[in-house]
């Protein structure tokens, strides 16, 4: 990475919006804020292409809205060639969109159906009164048709005659009108058809080359992405977890959710024997996410707690269980009926794969106390046991974006104070 | 005796616009407890090969003509009731979207169970008893609770399950699959395809997985075909398909998708796009599209070949690969020239198909 | 794009094809004359496209003749003169035409309830043609029917159009900026909504008392709350267009964005609910004069007309009540398949449902 | 969101429109130009110390916010004081009406609803059929009708030729009786001839839109018989919507009911109010006009309580 300042610069992003409350929770004075963006900071170089991958609702779309501040954000800054743009007056904000534009996902709802390709890529034109007489304005729009490859005679014929490729072309050409420095491509192909995704992918390159635009590239798909980007960003839950070039982030060691995500992409290989990693469950509600690192929830390589001796996946499912216990999603009426009469205990361990007895005693103490509640129906005191013994620092500490073998991650597996998973980082070896 | 076996089934739908041919000649066969993949684009004829399987095609589209023959019958002929007993019994079908597959005024249970009541006659009591043994079988926890929730407070992947659930609930012998996992994350996705792939092994059930996407398919499926404009034009084992394409519109796909770590710079991509299928070109539809295009393309329509002998088959072996492009009947002069090479192994060479040099 | 590293760790995108060469298409000459349905078909709008659906449908068609030869009735009914206030023109012809004999008021109390005959059309002397018959006090129902035409249809046009200024312009405001303006309108329209139509109506007459003016203003009242409504639903709906975003995003102005991309992709629904209102909001007023709320007794006006004879038909002299009542159902009737046919060219189900199950 | 959190939302949001409503009904009579007492005296010429007790008997020497709190307070325990025509209570003179009013609303809803939904659901399941296109001419001419007209029209027909229906209201009988029944039907049918069209079309395109859902293609994929398809997922997700339809109906009901009732002479606070509009007797109709007011209100509450109790979306 350069030394100069970069293009684009977010610092400590945070995009948080009122959760669907109503005017009697409001009366309560009880909100709740839907984190969508929760402390991202990230840099593009100029003539760089950022990817920026996450699962839906992971908030990748909400940082490139608010980088644009087409949304407000609830805390940051963003810098654009330096100055702060978060502080800008609305007709300063007016005269930066002609150096960032943005291309969107769905191309049909992108275009204004009741207008021509000419009136949409000329308003572009006229906002900014880049061109001044009718005849430069029709050249420039035929110009820019031609750019992106499309007939220029199309001009004007009206959205709902174009495939979902060619529209796409005409988004391309409207945001290369006001010849922008930086786009927000959010999830420019995922609506689009491999053969045409190409062509799509393959256009942005070209004009990268040739008119040196910075790109964040928003898609959901690794496999788009590590097409196009130099570097990647990995979202989750409105974090960042990891960054680095495709190299790096393809390469161990990674974040475990990037490893995950990586693995579960269908590789067009048959022959290809994926190992592959199955995450447990959904994404958390961004409305109260997890607490410590929020990936801890369905982390296949969670830290084991510091005084007891847990073989990994014992550990995991462990963790599994307490985790239904906190949500109380279990039917222990069920499970004990279907138990075949060798109790609840063996029922449960059954259940989440956890042996019996547990490698370490001194936890197998503690987890069949907490099962023996469980047979009595009592979850809190099953809850109050498990979540005090077994103490992670991934359900504790959020961990930062630090520098890794290769690129940077938010992980306390790569943080040395976590190794023997004791909660106490102040006690630096 | 295939266990289904579609033969020149012909889909039209007389819209404003003109006649759309959905699909044409279309013929394949799938075994018991097979997955056969149908790839695409959109617009192919996936889904309305699907429907039409299930005689679900509605206004104003109609089956032309074709037989649809399941376990040697064909379910164009049945009467209505009797058809109305193969659905959802021996054949069942997932949607593409579980959120609106579903209905939102009844519990996810009830939704299951009725359909074990009509085709099992089991009681209330029974069916619900089934109902949650399914729901639990595609892994969803606390399954007795969830039987009395409602669609809207399950997860989009829970929502997948349940109405893989719902396909499963009659141990059907054939699963279509519509574009099951397209709607859902990838790491979602994962977990659906594992899933399905269990059941498949563990049922002896076929199943007919409609897809666009390649990397599912190389996964998941056995034996795949590839449709274009409503014609299928090429037809593989999975291994052939990916090693060994032999129609252009395949190998165009294959080397227009991103693969992770193949080192390409650039992407290839198909020139154009699918015609509506209203107006197809003439000859071979993929002519415009297709750099090996010679002048007879505009003129034949290719028939579907068994590739290294060039002869249309009336029945075809699952090992057999087949394929409608005028190379393989001997039509085309050029021939076709592409090379599949596969990193760190032997380069295959593919130079204009396999029967010519 | 940085180069891409040679050893991946996965073990992935072994295979690759290469000689696929999309760029010799493009270059070369195409093979045949086929070409993709864009290159030969002309440009048309989305509008086009509605009115060619409009024009499609015989049923609105036949509202649309209706609609007009009514309108052309009323006008060419009798002279119409300007209104005297004008200078030097005050009082002036403009339409020298009358279509109605007699004169709407001219009463022949001898001839009282005449019922309409064939020898009544057949016989053609030109003081006894009344061919709908006459009323109690002997005024032509014919003349009086198609000149009455002339409230009704007036009243409804006017009515709907002043009411659309009031609520388009409410709504979008509520709509497009929410918040305390949009929930300041919205109350009101809430509040008002809570009386029916005809209920509010009177309430109105009841304070500003009769006559054709407080008649037109009442159903203003009434009216602009379901526009408001409407528009306000359509452009929170349109909001959401990716379109809006990217007008914001290439920095231009809430003004030119609301007019140039929110109006006319949200205005659909309120023309149809418009049109429809035009039926709706002559009834009330034929309802009004019926119920004695509205013009004067004297006044050619339908409902008044079927006020004024309401007795008498249920006596037996039917013809009294049948010609107005007809006219106020066969221009309802109209305006009605005029909306259907405005809806369903707007939203073209049918089109949705052509490729229905099709993908 | 539970049920019972909904109910409470739409409890709270119904007060201020209750609020707002009383103050525009309680207003109508400051909008009017001239003086108040003049009504109430109808203008008659009186002394100015006349005109003055007056004044303070009807509280009108007091700031507008005591008079609306004084006129409100005796409304919410339905005491709207003197009927200016008659002297009797306003309370008494639309309790002699309003009994008549319910009576045939509620024979006119239920006409509606006995036909329209029936016809509605067969019409949707037949779309672009015969049987469809008479349904849509039927519901054509049931919006298009007058209803005065179409009210002129049956009597003459059923009560004048006929003879079927007595032409006048039967007198001294009991509201339920037999006699008081049969003289209802026909305002009944009236009104109801432009409901049904109503809520027939809305029914048509409420299941005609749940026809098209994917569900209804899973419940047939699923091999459920046709019945049970229609019935099940198709006409009871159409009903949840249609029950908020049933409160327009309300309002339209009384609309009808106000013209209607002065075709009919039908004793009803419909004909009451326009009788009253004409005499300019202000405290009947503001009665009358809040009585409206709040009675919709109510109406449309309680249709969104029952479709977020029919929609578990809401209701869980």
């Amino acid at each position: 990475m350069s030394d100069s300042e970069p293009l684009v610069r977010a610092e400590g992003l945070k995009k948080y919006y009122e959760s669907e409350t109503d005017f009697i929770d409001r009366l309560l004075g009880r909100r709740s804020w839907v984190k969508a963006v929760d402390g991202v900071s990230l840099e593009i170089q100029e003539g760089e292409t950022l990817g920026l991958v996450g699962e839906s609702g992971c908030g990748k779309s909400s940082v490139g809205r608010t980088l644009l501040q087409l949304q407000e954000a609830t805390e940051g800054s963003v810098y654009y060639r330096g100055t702060d743009i978060t502080e800008l007056s609305s007709s300063e904000l007016r005269d930066l969109r002609q150096d960032v534009q943005l291309i969107f996902q769905n191309p049909q709802s992108s275009l204004n159906p009741r207008l021509t390709i000419s009136d949409i890529i000329g308003e572009a034109l006229d906002i900014h009164d880049i061109v001044d007489d009718k005849q430069r304005r029709d050249k420039k729009i035929k110009e820019l048709l031609d750019r992106v490859g499309l007939n220029a005679s199309h001009a004007n014929r009206y959205p709902h005659e174009f495939s979902g490729g060619q529209l796409q072309r005409i988004g391309i050409a409207r945001a290369l009108a006001v010849e922008p420095d930086f786009i927000v491509c959010d999830e420019p192909v995922s609506a689009l058809d491999v053969s045409v995704q190409a062509q799509i992918l393959n256009l942005l390159e070209d004009l990268q080359n040739e008119f040196g635009i910075s790109y964040l590239f928003i898609a959901h798909d690794l496999s788009v992405v590590e097409h196009i980007a130099d570097r990647i960003a990995v979202m989750y839950l409105g974090k960042i977890v990891e960054v680095g070039t495709p190299e790096e982030l393809f390469s161990p060691p990674q974040h475990p959710y990037t490893e995950a995500l990586l693995s579960a992409i269908p590789e067009p290989d048959p022959k290809w024997e994926p190992d592959r990693i199955l995450l447990e469950g959904t994404v958390p509600s961004p409305i109260d996410p997890p607490s410590g690192c929020s990936f801890h929830t369905r982390c296949p390589r969670v830290i084991p707690p510091k005084d007891f001796a847990f073989e990994q996946t014992e550990w995991r499912s462990l963790l599994d269980l307490r985790l239904r216990i906190v949500d109380r999603e279990l039917s222990l009426d069920k499970i004990a009926a279907d138990s075949d009469s060798q109790g609840m205990d063996a029922a449960l361990r059954d259940l989440f794969n956890i042996p019996q007895p547990l490698s370490d005693p001194q936890a197998e103490d503690i987890l069949s106390e907490a099962l023996s509640h469980l047979e009595e129906h009592d979850f809190e005191a099953a809850e109050e046991i498990l979540s005090e013994a077994f103490v992670s620092p991934c359900s504790v500490h959020e961990p930062e974006l630090q520098q890794i073998e290769h690129g940077r991650a938010a992980c306390h597996l790569y943080d040395s104070r976590y190794d023997d998973g004791s909660i106490e980082p102040e006690v630096r070896p | 005796m295939a266990l289904l076996e579609v033969e020149d089934l012909n889909v039209r739908f007389y819209t404003e616009d003109g006649v759309v041919k959905a699909t044409n000649d279309l013929s394949y066969q799938i075994e018991a407890g097979e997955r056969f993949g149908v790839v695409g684009e959109s617009g192919a004829g996936k889904s309305v090969t699907s429907l039409a399987l299930m005689r679900l095609i509605e206004e104003p589209g109609v089956v032309e003509s074709g037989e649809i023959r399941f376990k040697g019958q064909n379910l164009l002929d049945l009467e209505y009731e009797e058809m109305r007993q193969i659905r959802g019994n021996e054949i069942a079908m997932i949607f593409q979207d579980a959120e609106t597959a579903l209905n939102p005024a009844y519990t996810v249970g009830e939704q299951i169970s009725e359909a074990i009541r009509v085709h099992l006659g089991l009681n209330e009591e029974a069916a619900k008893e089934r109902a949650i043994e399914k729901l639990e079988s595609v892994g969803i926890p606390d399954a007795p609770q969830r039987y009395t929730d409602y669609p809207h407070q399950f997860s989009g992947g829970m929502q997948q399950r349940a109405v893989i659930a719902m396909a499963l609930s009659c141990d059907p012998d054939l699963i279509i699959a519509d574009e099951p996992t397209t709607a859902l994350d990838v790491t979602i996705e994962a977990q659906i395809l594992s899933l399905l792939e269990d059941i498949c092994t563990e049922t002896d059930t076929a199943i007919q997985l409609i897809t666009h996407d390649l990397g599912v398919v190389a996964e998941f499926c056995e034996r795949v075909m590839v449709m274009y404009a409503g014609h299928p034009v090429e037809m593989a084992t999975v291994e052939d398909l990916y090693y060994n394409p032999q129609h252009p519109y395949t190998v165009g796909l294959m080397s227009s998708i991103p693969r992770i770590g193949d080192n390409r710079d650039r992407l290839q991509t198909i020139p154009g796009r699918m015609p509506d299928l209203i107006e197809n070109p003439p000859g071979c539809n993929f002519h415009p599209r297709c750099p090996y295009a010679e002048e007879v393309c505009t003129r034949m329509e290719p028939p579907l070949v068994d590739v290294e002998t060039g002869v249309e088959l009336e029945e075809v072996a699952s090992d057999q690969q087949t394929a409608a492009c005028l190379e393989h009947t001997g039509d085309l002069q050029k021939g076709l020239d592409y090379t599949v090479t596969v990193r760190e192994e032997t380069s295959m060479e593919a130079d204009g198909g396999v029967t010519d040099e | 794009m940085s180069t891409k590293s040679q050893q991946s760790q996965t073990n992935r995108g072994r295979i690759r094809i290469e000689g696929f060469d999309a760029e010799a298409v493009e270059k070369r000459d195409p093979l045949s004359a086929w070409q993709p349905e864009l290159e030969t078909k002309e440009a048309k709008s989305r509008t086009y496209y509605a009115w060619r659906r409009f024009k499609r449908n015989r049923l609105a068609l036949f509202g649309a003749v209706i609609v007009t030869a009514m309108v052309l009735l009323t006008v060419f009914a009798r002279p119409w003169g300007l209104p005297e206030w004008i200078p030097y023109l005050g009082g002036a012809t403009v339409q020298p035409f009358s279509l109605a004999a007699q004169d709407p008021a001219t009463q022949d109390i001898l001839v009282g309830y005449q019922p309409p005959t064939v020898e009544h059309l057949l016989n053609w002397p030109p003081s006894t043609l009344h061919i709908f018959g006459t009323d109690w006090a002997g005024r032509d129902l014919f003349a009086r029917t198609i000149y009455g035409g002339r409230y009704s249809l007036s009243i409804g046009f006017i009515a709907v159009g002043v009411a659309l200024l009031v609520g388009v312009p409410l709504g979008s405001i509520a709509g497009y900026y929410g918040g305390y303006v949009d929930e300041f309108i919205m109350r009101i329209v809430d509040m008002l909504y809570a009386f029916p139509f005809i209920v509010l109506a009177i309430a109105v007459i009841t304070i500003l008392g009769r006559g054709y003016w407080e008649i037109v203003l009442a159903l203003i009242v009434v009216g602009w709350l379901s526009y408001a409504r409407i528009i306000r639903g359509e452009i929170l709906s349109v909001k959401q267009n990716e379109y809006v975003t990217a007008a914001k995003a290439l920095g231009a102005r809430d003004r030119s964005i609301i007019i140039k991309h929110i109006m006319p992709n949200a205005m659909a629904p309120v023309i149809v609910q418009a049109t429809l209102s035009v039926g709706t909001v002559v009834l009330t007023a034929a309802a009004l004069g019926f119920l004695g709320l509205g013009l004067s007794p004297a006044t050619a006006e339908w409902g008044v007309m079927l006020n004024v004879e309401q007795d008498s038909m249920a006596r037996g002299n039917w013809w009294a009540g049948l010609f107005p009542g007809l006219a106020l159902f066969f221009f309802v009737m109209a305006i009605n398949l005029i909306g259907d046919g405005v809806r369903d060219a707007f939203d073209p189900q049918g089109d949705k449902k052509g490729s229905g199950g099709f993908r | 969101m539970s049920l019972q959190r909904f109910i409470l939302k739409r409890g709270l949001i119904t007060i201020p429109l209750l609020i707002g409503v009383s103050i525009m009904t309680f207003g109508m009579i400051h909008f009017i130009p001239g003086d108040p007492v003049d009504f109430i005296t109808q203008f008659a010429d009186l002394d100015p110390e006349v005109e003055d007790e007056i004044r303070s008997q009807y509280g009108l020497d007091q700031p507008v916010y005591i008079q609306y709190f004084n006129w409100m307070s005796d409304a919410i325990i339905l005491d709207f004081g003197n009927a200016i025509t008659t002297n009797r209570t306003v309370g008494a003179e639309i309790g002699d009406r309003l009994p008549y009013t319910l009576l045939m609303g509620s024979m006119a809803f239920l006409v509606t609803v006995v036909t329209a939904i029936p016809l509605g659901i067969y019409a949707a399941y037949h779309r672009n059929t015969r049987i469809d296109q008479v349904s849509r001419v039927f519901a054509l001419l049931g919006v298009a009708l007058p209803n005065f007209w179409l009210g002129l029209i049956l009597i003459l027909l059923f009560s004048s030729y006929l003879g079927l229906f007595p032409v006048l209201p039967p007198t001294g009988e009991g509201l339920l009786s037999w006699d008081m029944i049969r003289y209802t039907i026909l305002p009944a049918v009236t009104i109801g001839t432009g409901a049904t069209a109503l809520m027939m079309r809305l029914m048509r395109s409420s299941m005609v839109e749940e026809l098209d859902k994917d569900y209804v293609r899973t419940a047939r994929a699923k091999g459920l018989p046709e019945k049970t398809v229609i019935r099940k997922h198709v006409v009871r997700n159409s009903l949840i919507s249609v029950v908020t339809v049933a409160a327009i109906q309300v309002a339209f009901i009384i609309s009808g009911s106000v013209v209607v009732e002065v075709v009919f002479s039908y004793p009803g606070i419909g004909r009451l109010l326009v009788e009253r509009v004409q005499t300019r007797d202000f405290p009947v109709i503001q009665a009358l006009v809040l009585i409206i007011g709040v009675f919709v209100i109510f109406a449309n509450m309680l249709a969104d309580i029952i479709y977020a109790y029919l929609d578990p979306r809401i209701r869980y």
